[in-house]
């Protein structure tokens, strides 16, 4: 079966280490993804604050296009994107009025019955039953695994079974060879879309989440979200004078993690396009025994 | 001497039998019912694919039931209806010994309804091809088309009730269309009232009808009403599980339930 | 402005729960079209479908048929056998081309009178969009035309 | 002839505000058939009822009508009033034409016309009405008491002490239920079991009361004064007769590290056990599932030391049959437990705990003797929170009903902790505080006044555990809605008061209604509190919502004075509303043809087989009949018969049909 | 971009949300959970909840507090007042209806200006690439809110980083994605 995938802004530009690393790691289990044709953004922080209609048009045609394109599943490993698309695939099947309304404004047709995968119900289908005989290396360290707002929240679309205390990145985790942490942040926001806008604010939210992390003696922050990477990665200059102290505690995609325990080259992982150093990650991995 | 007759012959030198009942023939090379109490007379049975009507009708009538010892010669429809009929109390007091001819033309005598019920569940008969495109063709129409095909056919009606006499489950010492305190049914034969007449038919007889096709065979006008019970039997199949004439303690699907029937047009 | 159809419906309901039900949605004081009376039966399971065939042969344009939830049942069961007896009596008129869409189907507890209120608006506006019943009446009279057509043509 | 009479009332305005009464009255006169038709302010009132009986004797009437309110407000009423007037009380019909005509309806013609249809169909029935006379059925003078709670043990000691016996029924090994494991009771604050346990063993010991515990009902058949019972008597592998309750069994069992359910999980108790010190019996019973006898096939230790013999490993369960006329139900409650919450861990914190867990860390017979240590590491907490509303009024966790008693003893928490723990603080996050008991809010009060407990009026959005402790970020929305973060060490959760896990099982069984949340139905809400729609089964106590103990023990002493009334009398009459079979000359007899099919449709076994017979015995004809003592009047069996052989008195097909023809028919 | 705000139908701002979003206000109960758990509950000016309690009640005066609320642009859209709302009120969809209408009624808290020009730049950059162009977002972005300098420091970092494309990615047919655009907002003047 092919097995669309759309990448979303992000993993075009400033997480394109999320989008190398998923396809390193895809590619070692020898699955195949394939870019949804023409994809457009899908309106994520911003649409919805300002549009309603806007807010589901924009999904609505990436969907419609991947229906065209004959794919029965998408798979979107960007958190903003999966939570506006899976909505906005909600909305739509839900409401008949609503459906024709969009299809006017896109002009195109949909039925909006494809099936979304989340990267951790992707690598659950698709690269858990082979992982084994790839994975070569125990990443023998403690992480904490941040899953953020957009993957527990809101419920309808919620990709996580425990919203409260998810585990589904835990799980890739303990397969990977580290060792998750219990910790109280994993699901409390980083600031999202502030990014820019509030920085301050997103200091303030991202410093709570890296300081409990560190409190609890994680080695590293595994994040499956190019947002919330931002935002716990680059924003770290303004963290710390939040939180009046350096706290130089490495923040890795699900997969860049996964796929150095699969022995893919750091740098093919994108690990060097960290603003934090992820030397001690690297440094921690042992080979795994037989 | 037919095999056939031979045996019932057999039956009632040995003392197994003191009635038969078996068909004979008639002009046109048609076979019509034939009620014997002697060994003498065996031949005139005959058993031909003429050999339609279902006898066990006659089991309800109390100049047969007089006789202590019956013998009847039963095509399927008519194996079928002895086993609903023995699930619905109606053959216990009735010593009898049922006679059928296999497709190897084998005569065959079974002394008690297991033996029945077991060739029948062997040997279970589908709806005829005729059958099965007449209902096919109805299910295609429109309801509005339905409606007016029944409404042609029904408008036919005389209310002869001869449906009724040739019914081995209709064997209730009065009917409800005689009930006249109240008045169920209007006893002319005009449309509305025929229509209650097959509504109440084929309610009464849905998931108990064996299919023997009888009603619809010996309509005077060319009513097609067996098709009516025939679709319910389908429905309540689907839609139950049971089966009629199947089993002599298979129950009827209209006097139990499950809690989980389905209720999506209950609002 | 014409005069809008007024359905006449007959309600065959359960005396422990859509009867109740009804009873409450009167103590509420919540409003509901006219167009329904109530035939109260001690249970569903003693609603004989011959008795939904005289109600339209009597000019009833349409029927609810109501009780209690499956499992409420005051007389345990009552309920679940009338269930199966109007899925059976349902693919029966179906069958025939009756228009079962004008036979509702309901379950109203003792305690859901504003349901059995929005039940009757909806039935009746349902019934009303479908204008009278005339099936049986038409059917009177195309046999009556068709017999005078056949003794006129034989 | 029939000549009928017919009433139309007023009901004040409560009718004729919406309908024309007095063209009802007109309009019903010229009926057919009817001889007398008046209108009047009030029917239901005693000149009303004697216009009725006059009419009826002046006019020589032989049915009426009353066009009113439901029958099931006023039919009997009217009734005894017709009877009164001399006629068969069945000749009465009520037209229900206030809550179904002039409460739902504008005044208008469409209303009134309406209210016509109503009493014109009335009319027709009762003209086929028939004389019917009430059935007499024998009572049982037995009640089942199910569930040995307070609630069970109130009502069978109400009942006992009237002289009747009782059989009362416990899952448990002990009676005591909920209350037995509380601490002290609001609003007074004396001790739960100082005042349960001389109850537990009045019970034991009355002449009048038969004890099962360690039991189950298993089925319920029968009616009124006439239930037969199937009690399961789960094996207790402990033979009681024999055993002294010397507790050797238990001090020497080596499983020992069974979770404690009386202390809801928080200390230990051996495979054969007594529940707790002052058990009622006070004898062991061996919990099958832990116990290595039968877990690993080898152990056998208690059956060695036994002084007195009484282990039995071979005794399996034992079912007996009773027969009682009246059965209460007090089957309890359950509590939510903290597990139950995403956003306060899951259940995965030791010291987010519920009031039941804490009501025992109060209790001095409880796991840590009375001193209100945390659940992790015993350490005596600094900080509590209470969180009030915890899955009560929570209708995104399917919960929307208040729970009732966490308010009050959410208050006798903080104010016991504080009673122990002078210098510890106590909050309480709160929504609203329904305290509108007999000195229940000054209770509250003196909490808060004397006591010291902070109330903060918010809810709590999430707990989370850090270095120890658990931070509790809640919000005081009487403070602008400034964020609130305390650090406590325990939370105690007032958690929703449920229905039990098999509540619905127990409803089905003995044919009772109960709620969506499976909390058992009273007939009337005001006025049938305690009582069912089946009649001869009561409810007492949390089974049937949410209570406190004041409340289900008024509730018991309700459910058993409706016990001892029934058995106030050796038979009591019922509604002759019963089905027949009809009757011919023979050699037909009835028209029933004997398919028997109705039979199992009977949900109360009601319809038997019936053998004619000549007179030399030969049989000449099956068909069934109806045990009218039975028959609960359904008619189910009317609607399966297919030539009508079967109808149902009061119901029945002429008077039916009759309905159906007069509505559709001006 | 004012021409991509929708219009509502007349009404108070209650009834006009209760129509746009199919909250229903009435069902808050005033238990603050939501103001609880909000990461920015300590930022805002209006609490969650009071927000919602000025809906119920309606009062003279409090439109104009919510509508001219820095609270409403505060909301990250987190969802975890809705998460945990013991009454199901959206909250997140309330807020995003009313951050519309204070646009449309020129009513934007000036402190909420920098959150707005983000908002408008990214939706400008997606009008015309289709996706989102960072380094045209971050141009247009400070032009828009005159934080000229702020992370000048980053972007050379993270262009060497390949995290910055310096032309942007575009969809193959960018017209068809103003197209969008400008049915939307026709389809909003309806």
């Amino acid at each position: 079966m092919r097995i669309g995938f759309y990448p979303g802004c992000s993993l075009e530009g400033s997480s394109k280490e999320y989008s190398d690393s998923l396809f390193a790691v895809a590619e070692k289990c020898g699955i195949m993804l394939e870019e949804i044709k023409d994809w457009s953004c899908c309106g994520a922080s911003a649409a919805h604050n300002l549009n309603h209609d806007l807010a589901l048009a924009l999904p609505a045609r990436t969907l419609a296009l991947a229906e065209k394109q004959g794919f029965e599943e998408v798979v979107i490993p960007c958190a903003a994107c999966y939570s506006r698309i899976a909505g906005t695939k909600q909305e739509i099947s839900n409401n008949v009025a609503t459906r024709k309304k969009i299809e006017r404004y896109i002009d195109l047709t949909l039925e909006a019955d494809i099936k979304i995968l989340t990267v951790f119900e992707f690598l659950q289908k698709y690269i858990f039953p082979v992982a084994d005989g790839h994975i070569v290396n125990k990443l023998n360290q403690k992480t904490a695994c941040y899953y953020g707002c957009l993957y527990s929240r809101p419920k309808e679309t919620a990709a996580l079974e425990q919203i409260e205390n998810p585990m589904e990145m835990d799980k890739v985790m303990v397969k990977a060879g580290a060792t998750p942490i219990d910790w109280a942040f994993k699901t409390e926001c980083c600031g999202a879309g502030f990014t820019m806008s509030r920085t301050d604010i997103v200091a303030k939210l991202s410093g709570k989440i890296i300081e409990d992390a560190a409190d609890r003696g994680a080695e590293s922050i595994i994040v499956a979200c190019p947002m919330c990477h931002v935002n716990l990665d680059m924003r770290r200059p303004e963290i710390k004078k939040q939180l009046n102290k350096e706290i130089n505690l490495p923040v890795l995609f699900i997969t860049q993690a996964l796929g150095l325990s699969m022995g893919i080259p750091a740098d093919q992982l994108g690990l060097n396009k960290h603003y934090v150093p992820t030397d001690k990650v690297v440094t921690c991995i042992v080979k795994k025994e037989a | 001497m037919t095999p056939l007759q031979n045996k019932v012959a057999e039956l009632f030198e040995n003392g197994t039998i003191s009635l038969m009942i078996g068909y004979k023939n008639a002009i046109n090379k048609l076979a019509v019912p034939c009620f014997i109490d002697h060994a003498t007379q065996v031949e005139q049975l005959i058993y031909t694919p003429e050999c339609k009507g279902n006898l066990s009708v006659y089991l309800h009538k109390a100049e047969i039931k007089q006789a202590k010892k019956i013998g009847i010669l039963a095509n399927i429809a008519t194996l079928r209806s002895l086993v609903q009929l023995t699930s619905e109390n109606q053959l216990s007091d009735i010593e009898k010994t049922v006679i059928t001819i296999n497709a190897q033309n084998e005569v065959l005598v079974f002394d008690n309804m297991e033996k029945v019920e077991e060739y029948v569940q062997a040997n279970f008969p589908e709806y005829t091809e005729e059958d099965k495109k007449l209902l096919e063709q109805l299910n295609s129409m429109t309801r509005a088309e339905r409606w007016q095909y029944w409404s042609e056919q029904f408008a036919a009606c005389v209310k002869c009730y001869a449906c009724r006499a040739v019914c081995p489950m209709c064997y209730c010492s009065s009917c409800t269309v005689e009930c006249n305190q109240p008045q169920w049914i209007k006893v002319s034969s005009e449309t509305t009232g025929n229509l209650e007449w097959h509504t109440m038919r084929a309610m009464h007889l849905a998931g108990r009808c064996i299919n023997c096709g009888e009603c619809g065979r010996i309509c005077p006008v060319g009513i097609p009403v067996h098709l009516l019970t025939a679709q319910m039997n389908l429905d309540i199949e689907k839609e139950f599980g049971s089966k009629t004439g199947f089993s002599c303690n298979s129950g009827y699907a209209l006097n139990t339930f499950k809690p989980e029937d389905k209720e999506q047009f209950i609002k | 402005m014409s005069e809008q159809f007024e359905p006449k419906i007959v309600a065959f309901v359960c005396n422990w729960c859509t009867y109740a039900g009804a009873d409450l949605a009167g103590t509420s004081r919540t409003k509901y079209a006219t167009n329904v009376s109530i035939i109260r039966f001690p249970c569903t399971g003693r609603i004989d479908f011959m008795l939904l065939m005289k109600a339209f042969e009597n000019g009833a344009d349409g029927i609810i048929v109501s009780g209690c939830h499956p499992n409420d049942c005051h007389y345990t069961s009552g309920n679940f056998h009338a269930r199966r007896r109007w899925i059976v009596f349902r693919s029966l008129l179906d069958f025939m081309g009756f228009d079962t869409d004008r036979i509702t189907f309901s379950w109203v507890s003792a305690a859901e009178g504003a349901k059995w209120a929005g039940l009757v608006d909806e039935t009746t506006q349902r019934i009303r969009e479908k204008g009278a019943f005339t099936d049986f009446k038409k059917l009177d009279c195309s046999t009556f035309e068709k017999i005078s057509h056949d003794a006129i043509t034989e | 002839m029939a000549r009928i009479g017919v009433f139309i009332c007023h009901c004040g305005e409560n009718i004729s505000a919406t309908v024309d009464v007095a063209k009802v009255a007109e309009k019903a006169g010229k009926l057919s058939g009817v001889a007398y038709s008046v209108d009047y302010k009030y029917m239901c009132s005693d000149p009303g009822q004697t216009l009725i009986i006059d009419a009826i004797k002046e006019h020589k009437l032989t049915g009426i009508v009353v066009a009113s309110c439901s029958p099931r407000m006023h039919e009997g009423t009217f009734r005894k009033a017709a009877e009164k007037a001399g006629i068969n009380p069945y000749f009465c019909e009520m037209a229900n034409i206030r809550e179904q005509v002039s409460w739902v309806h504008p005044k208008s013609d469409a209303t009134t016309q309406k209210a016509l249809d109503i009493v014109r169909t009335m009319v027709e029935k009762v003209k086929k009405n028939t004389a019917l006379t009430p059935i007499k059925v024998p009572i049982t003078k037995t009640a089942l008491v199910i569930g040995g709670g307070i609630a069970g043990i109130q009502a069978a000691l109400d009942i006992a002490n009237a002289g009747h016996s009782v059989i009362m029924v416990e899952k448990k090994p002990s009676i005591g239920g909920h209350m037995s494991q509380l601490s002290e009771t609001f609003p007074t604050l004396d001790c739960s079991q100082c005042i349960l346990t001389p109850r537990m063993v009045e019970v034991a010991q009355h002449p009048n009361i038969t004890l099962y515990t360690y039991a189950e009902v298993e089925k319920v058949t029968g009616f009124v004064g006439n239930f037969e019972v199937t009690i399961r008597m789960k094996a207790k592998s402990v033979d009681h007769s024999k055993c002294t309750g010397c507790g050797t069994c238990w001090q020497k069992c080596p499983s020992k590290k069974i979770p404690d359910e009386f202390n809801e999980g928080m200390g230990f108790r051996t495979a054969i056990y007594s529940p707790f010190p002052q058990a009622v019996p006070n004898k062991p019973v061996i919990d099958r599932d832990h116990c290595n006898y039968f877990q690993k096939g080898k152990c056998g230790v208690c059956q060695k030391i036994c002084p007195a013999g009484a282990i039995d490993y071979e005794v399996q369960d034992e079912f007996l049959d009773v027969k009682v006329g009246a059965i209460i139900t007090a089957t309890g409650f359950d509590l939510k437990h903290a597990d139950f919450f995403p956003e306060y861990g899951y259940g995965q914190f030791k010291d987010v705990i519920d009031g039941m867990m804490f009501e025992r860390l109060a209790s001095a017979s409880g796991p840590t003797a009375g001193e209100i240590r945390r659940p992790s590491d015993g350490k005596i907490p600094e900080k509590i929170v209470f969180v009030a509303c915890a899955g009560s009024r929570d209708k995104a966790k399917g919960i929307e009903y208040c729970s009732k008693i966490c308010c009050m003893y959410t208050a006798k928490h903080a104010m016991l902790y504080k009673h122990k723990k002078h210098d510890g603080d106590a909050y309480v996050f709160y929504m609203d505080i329904r305290a509108a008991g007999k000195d229940y809010d000054e209770f509250v009060r003196r909490a808060i006044e004397e006591d010291d407990v902070h109330y903060i009026r918010g809810r709590v959005s999430r707990i989370y555990e850090k270095n120890g402790k658990l931070i509790v970020k809640g919000v005081d929305t009487l403070m602008n809605g400034d964020p609130v973060e305390i650090e406590a060490d325990m939370v105690v959760l007032a958690t929703a008061v449920i229905a039990n896990q098999d509540a619905e099982t127990v409803a089905q069984r003995m044919h009772i209604s109960y709620n969506k949340h499976h909390f058992f139905a009273e007939a009337h809400p005001k006025l049938r509190p305690v009582e069912t729609n089946t009649a001869g089964i009561m409810l007492a106590g949390a089974c049937q919502g949410a209570k406190d103990i004041p409340e289900t023990v008024s509730q018991a002493s309700a459910s058993a004075s409706k016990a001892i009334g029934l058995f106030s009398s050796n038979e009591m009459t019922r509604e002759p509303i019963v089905a027949v079979v009809n009757r011919q000359a023979p050699p037909n007899f009835t028209s029933c043809t004997g398919c028997m099919l109705c039979m199992e449709v009977c949900p109360y076994h009601a319809i038997e087989r019936e053998e004619m017979k000549d007179r030399t015995g030969n049989l000449i004809k099956v068909a069934v009949k109806v045990n009218a003592g039975l028959c609960q009047g359904c008619g189910t069996c009317v609607a399966m018969c297919r030539n009508k052989s079967i109808d149902l008195q009061g119901f029945s097909n002429d008077q039916m049909l009759s309905e159906v023809m007069a509505l559709l028919n001006s | 971009m004012h021409e991509i705000i929708p219009q509502h139908p007349a009404g108070t701002l209650k009834s006009q949300m209760e129509e746009a979003t199919g909250v229903i206000v009435s069902h808050c109960y005033q238990c603050g959970k939501c103001t609880a758990g909000c990461p920015l509950n300590e930022e805002m000016d209006v609490r969650p909840n009071q927000i919602l309690r000025m809906l119920q009640l309606e009062l003279p005066g409090y439109e104009d507090k919510i509508l001219s609320s820095l609270s409403i642009w505060l909301c990250l859209a987190c969802d975890t007042c809705y998460s945990r709302c013991p009454q199901e009120v959206k909250l997140s969809q309330v807020m995003d209806f009313l951050r519309q209408e204070s646009i449309r009624q020129h009513k934007v808290n000036p402190k909420a200006k920098d959150i707005l020009s983000f908002h408008k730049a990214f939706l400008d950059s997606i009008k015309l690439n289709g996706k989102l162009h960072e380094v045209g977002l971050t141009i247009d972005y400070k032009l828009r809110s005159l934080n000229l300098m702020q992370d000048v420091l980053l972007a050379p970092s993270m262009m060497a980083k390949g995290k910055l494309a310096i032309f942007p990615h575009q969809v193959q047919n960018t017209k068809e994605i103003a197209k969008i655009f400008k049915r939307i907002s026709e389809g909003t003047k309806e």
